[in-house]
């Protein structure tokens, strides 16, 4: 069936049990809503100078972006801001792929779990469900960096 | 098959309509419940937008050429189409829109602009209630930001009802227009228009009611209303998409200002001056949507020859079977009346705790077409606390079958995230 | 048959076209030329609306099911063939609204509820031409009404073109926007941009390019214009009615407020407050043009597969030709540019004092559509000091044979008057 | 040729000798417009008690509207108000018919020369062009009679 490549089995487990969910200290938060779907996300991320020690949320929305949500805390928790700023990149381009870009093994090193969401590219309407969480930490961490590139997300 | 009284002739009727026979994911033909948010089009609107394009199109009222005169005369007879379905006093309350956000924006800006005893400023008040489409929200909340007037609305009880418990706090000597929904695109609540209208009339305040969610559903009487102003939009009711109406009393449209400037809403045009054209034209800058007025001419038409009172029946039988079905789905709670009493053939509800668009997905899997999310009224969501609904929506050409598969598939969803 | 160099394949492209088989009045075929009213179109652009409202129709942008993510990216998918179509840098500049009057407005409305440094208040100043139709012309007398703004205008020389000889006070310091045409609708002028652009720039003013005569002759390139906002409408470039386009500078849709409001336009709504989308949709309100943006989509792919280059050489030559031949008419004087040169294939005349209601009329009587009267752009009569002018407009479609009509029929004319 | 029906001999006639061209002392004077066209009448009329003693007017416009008002002041001038707004009542009626009455001999004998205009009602676009100096002279004399009238021309 075809809704399987998109509910795989590892989303619906990020979905039922969430990593890291709930909210805790941060050195910035942020609140974003899905406009198509009322979906929402309130996250904070706190930092150890380059290293990303902590990504703390709360909010409601469907299975993809809770399991997404869940995936990215996972994934980023841990590494250094550079690193985690390249696995956001490939999770975007992989997103944005319109079920185009078939994950290759390079894909695959860079997104772990994360790969599991390939499927839900096909479904436009869903894109945002799955890049909820994704641009909320991109919108925080900017925020951390006081920097410029806020506005991109 | 499940045998309802009052039901139309639903085979014969689905026949009209091309897109019903679409197939989806695989051989799955549709089931179309997203009847709320958009209606399909039956042959005959098609066949009117085609033989105006390829017979008839030129630009309207400026032309002496007999392709001008075809087009100005269906133009215009769609004017006249419209105003005998909605029984308009005159063809010339009529005004076309682009749809029904137009419609109502035109009116929160006429009165933003209006001299006395319009005017709506900032020692006046604006009346709306909790269950409106956003587009009979945000107008207000600009009308009220930008003059200054306070904006009020009436709440909603637990049932998905209005609570007009504090009518008279609500609506005061204050204020200048109220304006609500005839039906709830939601919870397909049917509101009490008279005890609004009356208590409007009372202290001198003007009233628009929106009846995107009626005009496809049930007879409509402007007259019988007792609105100053009637909003609605043609995609819901056959129409094509990018036509929409403004019903208006004539004292109003001739005292009220114009909304948008330029060709056609003129009479005389000076560099340092113009003078503006009678309703309806006035509110009609620049070519008009001239093929989708006559298309909705056409669904007029359409909906008029099957009788708009055999299609409120026909939609009322299907509601309270599809009610009574949901009902027995576990863990299932409607959002909205949960009787078929006052209510139109849009009903709303959760399920569980799954997420509405997972049940829209795992539904859309098996071809069944609902709406989730907030559906533009996401007040109501944070009134019953909840992020979203799943809505299913019924119209003219919904069979019982239809509500059966629909309560197969949310079986199906169940067991998917179970 | 008149062969001039540059013309297109006539026949060809006819056959796209079914309204050019029209016979009118008992056995004539009919000879269009009103398309700078509107023009034809082809049957590319109706099977796309068909195949639209049969296949794919639902509502966009709220769905999960299968019709509401095929009608979204075919909506999506027409603001990408226009983005393309006028070299816009982004997609998310190109705003669909009914028709350029409402493009011009929504500029208009934008910038009179703007904060610093855009507003328009009674310190400003507002510059467009006395050459303007009246839809760029209307919207700025109320907004100058209504904010106190002082509306100013480049004149005319007696050959129909702009007088920029005093552009340092029309255009000053105090001016926040300067809006003009592309192309005269009325004499066909083609204005030279680049001189008011530069002006523009030098005082800070925004631009606004009325392009609604240009976009379905030549090629557009928002960038090459250095205008701030660029309008036109889909009905006068082979699309349906009912869509038109605005066209803005990304920055700019970022800082201004919306205009109208409701479903679409927000990003949340509670009864309190709302915020906004991002542009394009935080100016979309409700249900848009759906079909009509697919079917402007068709039409940009039309005229794109032919060549707008090719386009404009075809008028060009078609329009060189029928000034030469026009000009060979006793009696006649041509109201605009009396070369083909800086001008595009909208022809205005006034035949002795044959009234151009009566040369219109007799002409429809042989079956030759051409407009008559002050075609929403009443100044250009007030300064050329006459009631009216009859207009011949041509498109990729006009050959030299219809031009050799319209003479013939203006024999005809002036002998039935004689 | 179907254009015969509405440019009339008589109309033609009208058109190119008008009766009582040009503008008079008056009891009133209107402006008005065709806004389709640009077509531009100013008319006045003059009353001694009952009896509409002149109607005078200048202007520009196409044939239709210029012989109109020629047969128009042949018509009413030297009548009695009642007796003028029958006609007009009746010509309005003719010019509103879209070509469907077929004038008799009780409505030739009310409009004389002006049941000539019976062919211009199937042209939806010229009927304001015939009836522009009707409406004017209509609104004219509600402004003698400074009646509430005035306003439904
Ligand atoms: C130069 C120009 N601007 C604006 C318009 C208005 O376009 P629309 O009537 O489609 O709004 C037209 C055509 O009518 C035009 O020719
Ligand atoms: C109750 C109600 N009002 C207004 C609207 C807005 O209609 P449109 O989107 O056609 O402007 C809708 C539908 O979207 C509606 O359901």
């Amino acid at each position: 069936m075809k809704l399987d490549s998109m509910y795989q089995e590892l989303i619906l487990d990020h979905y039922k049990h969430p990593h890291g969910r709930g909210l805790r200290e941060g050195d910035a938060e942020v609140h974003h809503v899905n406009p198509t779907c009322g979906d929402e996300i309130t996250l904070r991320v706190k930092y150890d100078g380059e290293t990303l020690t902590d990504v703390s949320y709360e909010g409601q929305g469907c299975s993809i972006s809770q399991a997404s949500a869940s995936v990215l805390n996972e994934l980023l928790v841990g590494k250094e801001l550079s690193e985690a700023r390249k696995i956001q990149g490939v999770f975007l381009e992989l997103m944005q792929s319109k079920g185009k870009v078939e994950p290759d093994e390079e894909m695959e090193e860079v997104l772990e779990d994360a790969v599991a969401f390939a499927g839900v590219s096909k479904y436009p309407a869903r894109v945002k469900c799955a890049l909820l969480s994704w641009m909320a930490w991109k919108d925080a961490t900017a925020q951390v960096l006081g920097d410029a590139e806020r506005k991109t997300a | 098959m499940t045998q309802l009284p009052g039901l139309l002739d639903i085979e014969a009727i689905r026949k009209d309509f091309p897109l019903l026979d679409r197939v989806v994911h695989d051989g799955k033909k549709i089931v179309y419940l997203d009847n709320a948010a958009t209606s399909q089009k039956p042959r005959q609107v098609l066949d009117a937008l085609n033989e105006y394009y390829e017979q008839h199109n030129a630009n309207v009222h400026r032309g002496v050429h007999v392709l001008a005169e075809e087009a100005t005369a269906l133009y215009e007879g769609a004017r006249d189409k419209v105003a005998a379905f909605i029984n308009a006093p005159s063809r010339n309350e009529v005004i076309f829109t682009k749809n029904a956000s137009e419609s109502l924006n035109l009116v929160a800006n006429m009165l933003g602009w209006a001299d006395e005893p319009y005017r709506v400023d900032r020692d006046t008040e604006i009346a709306i209630t909790e269950m409106e489409h956003h587009s009979n929200i945000v107008p207000w909340q600009l009308l009220s930001q930008r003059t200054g007037a306070k904006l009020k609305w009436f709440g909603l009880t637990d049932d998905g009802r209005l609570d007009l418990s504090n009518i008279e706090e609500v609506i005061t000597e204050q204020t200048k227009i109220v304006s609500f929904t005839l039906v709830s695109n939601i919870m397909g609540t049917v509101n009490p228009v008279d005890a609004i209208v009356r208590r409007a009339q009372e202290v001198g305040a003007l009233v628009l009611i929106d009846a995107s969610q009626a005009a496809p559903h049930m007879p409509l009487d402007v007259q019988a209303l007792g609105a100053d102003f009637v909003a609605f939009t043609g995609h819901k009711m056959c129409g094509p998409t990018g036509i929409g109406v403004l019903w208006g009393r004539q004292e109003l449209l001739e005292d009220l200002p114009p909304f948008l400037g330029g060709g056609e809403m003129i009479e005389t045009v000076s560099m340092h001056s113009s003078t503006y054209a009678p309703a309806p034209h006035k509110f009609e800058a620049g070519t008009p949507p001239i093929a989708q007025a006559v298309g909705l001419g056409a669904a007029v038409d359409y909906l008029t020859a099957i009788g708009m009172d055999k299609i409120a029946a026909h939609e009322h039988a299907i509601t309270e079977y599809a009610v009574k079905r949901l009902l027995e789905v576990p863990d299932l709670r409607i959002i909205g009346p949960t009787t078929a009493e006052d209510r139109g053939a849009a009903i709303s509800f959760v399920l569980g705790d799954i997420h509405p668009h997972d049940v829209g997905q795992v539904l859309d899997e098996q071809g069944i077409a609902v709406r989730v999310g907030h559906h533009c009224a996401r007040p109501v969501c944070l009134r019953y606390g909840i992020p979203a609904t799943t809505r299913a929506s019924f119209y003219l050409y919904s069979s019982p079958a239809e509500v059966d598969a629909l309560i197969d598939g949310l079986e199906h969803v169940r067991n998917f995230f179970g």
